[in-house]
């Protein structure tokens, strides 16, 4: 059988996540989900002097995509500035996933990526739940 | 060169017989158009082939169907030039698109003693959905009355536009009398008087063509089955900054993004306004009529259909006791309605089917309309890409026969 | 006996290959069911042979069309046993059905402190219209809990229908536990609280005999596209008398029986419910679809499901780490959902992918339920009238060599 | 060409209409229309003592086929009883008409009939204008 997206590497991600935990305080957090899968993501970050990332956590649940991505995409945007964090683009993180992704898997890869830039940019979280009027 | 008979092999009707020896003169298509091979066949091969309900599927097949179903949609947008393919909401007709905005801008924006204008030339669906919202809600409705020759009172739009004007919707082309109606004018009108401005472009989508940012309009719904898509499907589009704004119309799966037993939260559009497993076959339908009317080119279409029409109105007005309905002229929209002094509509298309000549008659869901001319009913020939001089000749020999047996040749 | 390698050679798609050399083994069918080449002709037949707007035309190919239109809603009123075609109301799909209701039953029968019951085991598409519903009228709605099997806490009904109880609305057969829930009792003790009952027929219909008045349930809907019949049409069932009573849902041609500037008197029942031009094509499509599964029988159809469901929650059930979800045993409509542990049921649909097994995973459209289970999604395969053992084999081999890949061999 | 259903009868009695006009005062009138055509036909009616129809008129607008049934309706319908009034069958009609008519035009061909049962029996006018609530 063909593993598929399924690469060794992706797999030990999954199984031995990087920079996996929460941090308090941080300089700011966002949590996310993709209500479609359920994948859940939360990232927290403290800045240096300088802006720069000093330490970055995530947390959350999901399927391999999700979850090996965010690893990946913490361990690369160590020591980066807000500036660079918030023009991250997502062809960088789908590379670095490195595996051929659909549609619907390409919205796994890049939740944490969506859950990074809304904190960065301290948006307001959208999933609040209320009811509909 | 339009080439008409490489474009009526294209319909595989157009090669059936009516009666036993009798082939098919479809002069219909304002009511319903026919369909070329290539949309029947993409719908069939999608069943065929790659049918699985969509987004939220990880497996090949939805995937597939997913990326046919919203390739679709990006089809549309450029078809009409909306911004975005956000902006195209896919619904049941073009009916269904004025309930949407009666129902979800409607409810939201109009109270007491607000007015909504249409014209007097409008159909059911641009005049049904607002007396229900009008009834509910204690507005007013008004209507920007049409002149003897079918075109609107333009002259008097200061009168009926006021600051109470919610909204103004209107006919692109009215589907009895033709005329073709300065959209973009009207367009202006609404919003200069604070009211937004929507367009029905049943007839016109499939016959010229419509560029949505050049119109200005706000609001625009047509249907599938009369531009050579299928049935049970049609298009409302919006300006996204209104779209978003709206409440959701029907609920269910797909246009939520969250449900618990407290509540939802609405999703995204376009997906906000599309409840339920979609119209995939259909969509899927009507981006290759889309692609079909575009390699046809909607401006040799247009062309096409108004050399024909010009050839009908002056072959009808030869015709001894028949009242043409509507403008005279270049100003008009690929039919022509009419009615025979002594001769009833329902017995002229009787007639004439046995002919295999297909034409309409009765009020064509504009009651309010005929009501206002005098008469019960119209008749009515109406074409499209496929129809030839020949086919209005055979119209009019027809009506000729209709005289006949009705005995007016000697009048 | 029932010839399960005829059945499979009716369905086209059966015979393709998701990736070159992989077969398709689709167990999707809850989401969407693949089409009988019968019913893809009918439809490809209808535009070819006699598409034409319908109700209003002279002539031939509209009688042709009308005739067929309103022979496909015969068929589905016999394939339910309703009393009379009138009965049936063609709208887009089942969630369509339930927002139909609720918002014109809805919004003339359920005030402020009325409650509406619903289960904790619905599909959003008989939640988000109520919710919808209960916020604009000020009512309330009240869900009947599910047991750790996911069998209905019939126990407590009495706690939750009450003398303000409207409505109760509930799902046949749960599309994530399987459940076949007792509906004739569930709708007697609606009946006896003073309650209507509207059945989510869904997953019942396609699957199952399904007679409306053995059942006595007020209003019932299903979807086509689950029913080997295309996308863009479903049915709501509804007993004549209270739908000659409810309002217009949406306006325009052929629901009004006549309009003038002032306002409209509907049409007769079942086109005051059906607004523009309606979904000819796919009513033809999916009376070609009743046809076919007739001719199967229905009871032939649910034995043969009953055979392979048993046969695969035995087989799954042997998995180390998989949980089913819903009730074991025969009562058991044919589909299994499930969670793996260590795998997310995304990576395991798509490792099943890429062997050609198209199963779906998330929530199927059921996220409240699935938020009470604890899990955020699952995996769920399903069984339609062209399963095989083989299938469910293969499903089984895939599912380990997802604990293979996801190195769960050594737990 | 096949003159189809518009048989030398069927014109003759759309030009030369038998029982036309209105009667005043009657013991019964009714007026009906066929929105989806415009077709409206009123008939008006005056029993004799035996409730037996003496006299019998009908007016209204339409195409061939209903305006032709409505004179073969009157025609055959003099003399009859209330009770055979209500009783007569639609098929009996369409024999009268004797031409093979279409689905849509068989409603055109009953109108009358429509018309002159809705008036025995005292219906209420079903298409009194209201608007819709
Ligand atoms: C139980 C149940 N109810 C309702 C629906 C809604 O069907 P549709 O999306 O066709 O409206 C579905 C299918 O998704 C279902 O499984
Ligand atoms: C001008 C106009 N508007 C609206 C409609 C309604 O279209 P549909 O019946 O497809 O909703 C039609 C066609 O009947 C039309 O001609």
């Amino acid at each position: 059988m063909d593993a598929g997206i399924y690469r060794e590497q992706i797999i030990d991600l999954y199984e031995h996540p990087l920079n996996y935990g929460q941090l308090e305080p941080a300089d700011f957090s966002y949590e996310e989900d993709n209500p479609l899968c359920g994948d859940v993501i939360r990232i927290d970050v403290r800045l240096d002097a300088e802006q720069r990332v000093a330490e970055i956590l995530w947390s959350g649940d999901g399927c391999a995509i999700s979850q090996a991505a965010a690893s990946l995409l913490t361990e690369e945007i160590k020591g980066q500035t807000l500036a660079e964090l918030k023009a991250f683009p997502a062809e960088r993180l789908l590379e670095l996933v490195g595996v051929p992704l659909s549609m619907a898997r390409v919205k796994c890869a890049l939740l944490s990526l969506k859950v990074l830039k809304a904190g960065a940019y301290g948006i307001p979280d959208p999933d609040t739940m209320r009811g509909h009027e | 060169m339009y080439d008409i008979e490489r474009v009526r092999a294209d319909f595989p009707i157009l090669a059936t017989e009516v009666y036993p020896g009798v082939p098919l003169v479809y002069l219909d298509s304002a009511a319903s158009s026919q369909k070329p091979a290539v949309v029947i066949e993409a719908m069939a091969d999608y069943y065929r082939r790659y049918h699985a309900n969509v987004h939220r599927g990880v497996h090949r097949l939805s995937e597939m169907a997913t990326t046919a179903y919203e390739g679709a949609r990006v089809r549309v947008a450029e078809f009409i030039h909306a911004a975005a393919p956000e902006e195209i909401i896919f619904v049941g007709n073009a009916t269904e698109g004025f309930n949407l905005v009666a129902q979800s801008w409607g409810r939201a924006n109009v109270g007491p003693g607000d007015e909504i204008l249409l014209t007097e030339m409008e159909h059911h669906a641009n005049l049904v959905p607002w007396q229900m919202l009008a009834a509910e809600r204690g507005a007013t409705l008004r209507y920007l009355p049409f002149n003897d020759d079918g075109t609107l009172a333009l002259e008097r739009l200061g009168d009926f536009l006021t600051e109470r004007t919610k909204l103004f919707s209107f006919t692109a082309v009215s589907n009895v009398f033709g005329t073709i109606n300065p959209v973009r004018e009207l367009v202006d009108a609404a919003h200069a008087a604070g009211a937004l401005a929507m367009v029905d472009a049943a007839q016109s989508v499939p016959h010229m063509p419509v560029d949505v940012r050049a119109l200005d309009c706000d609001f625009l719904a047509f249907s599938s089955h009369k531009m050579c898509g299928p049935t049970g499907i049609g298009v409302l589009y919006g300006k996204r900054q209104l779209l978003e704004a709206m409440p959701p119309f029907l609920g269910g799966g797909d246009m939520i993004r969250r449900v618990t037993f407290d509540g939802f939260i609405p999703n995204e559009l376009p997906w906000k306004f599309e409840a339920g497993t979609p119209r995939i076959a259909e969509a899927i339908g009507l981006g290759a009529a889309v692609a079909y009317l575009s390699a046809l080119g909607m401006d040799a279409i247009h062309a096409h259909e108004q050399a024909i029409t010009a050839y009908a109105l002056e072959s009808l007005s030869e015709l001894p006791g028949l009242r043409l309905l509507g403008p005279p002229g270049t100003q008009h929209g690929g039919l022509a309605a009419f009615t025979l002094e002594g001769a009833h509509p329902h017995d002229i298309a009787e007639i004439l089917d046995k002919d295999g000549i297909a034409i309409r008659a009765g009020h064509h869901c504009a009651m309010p309309l005929h009501h206002k001319l005098g008469v019960n009913a119209s008749a009515r020939a109406s074409f499209y890409v496929h129809t030839t001089t020949d086919e209005i000749d055979k119209l009019v020999a027809g009506l000729h026969r209709v005289r006949e047996l009705f005995r007016l040749e000697r009048d």
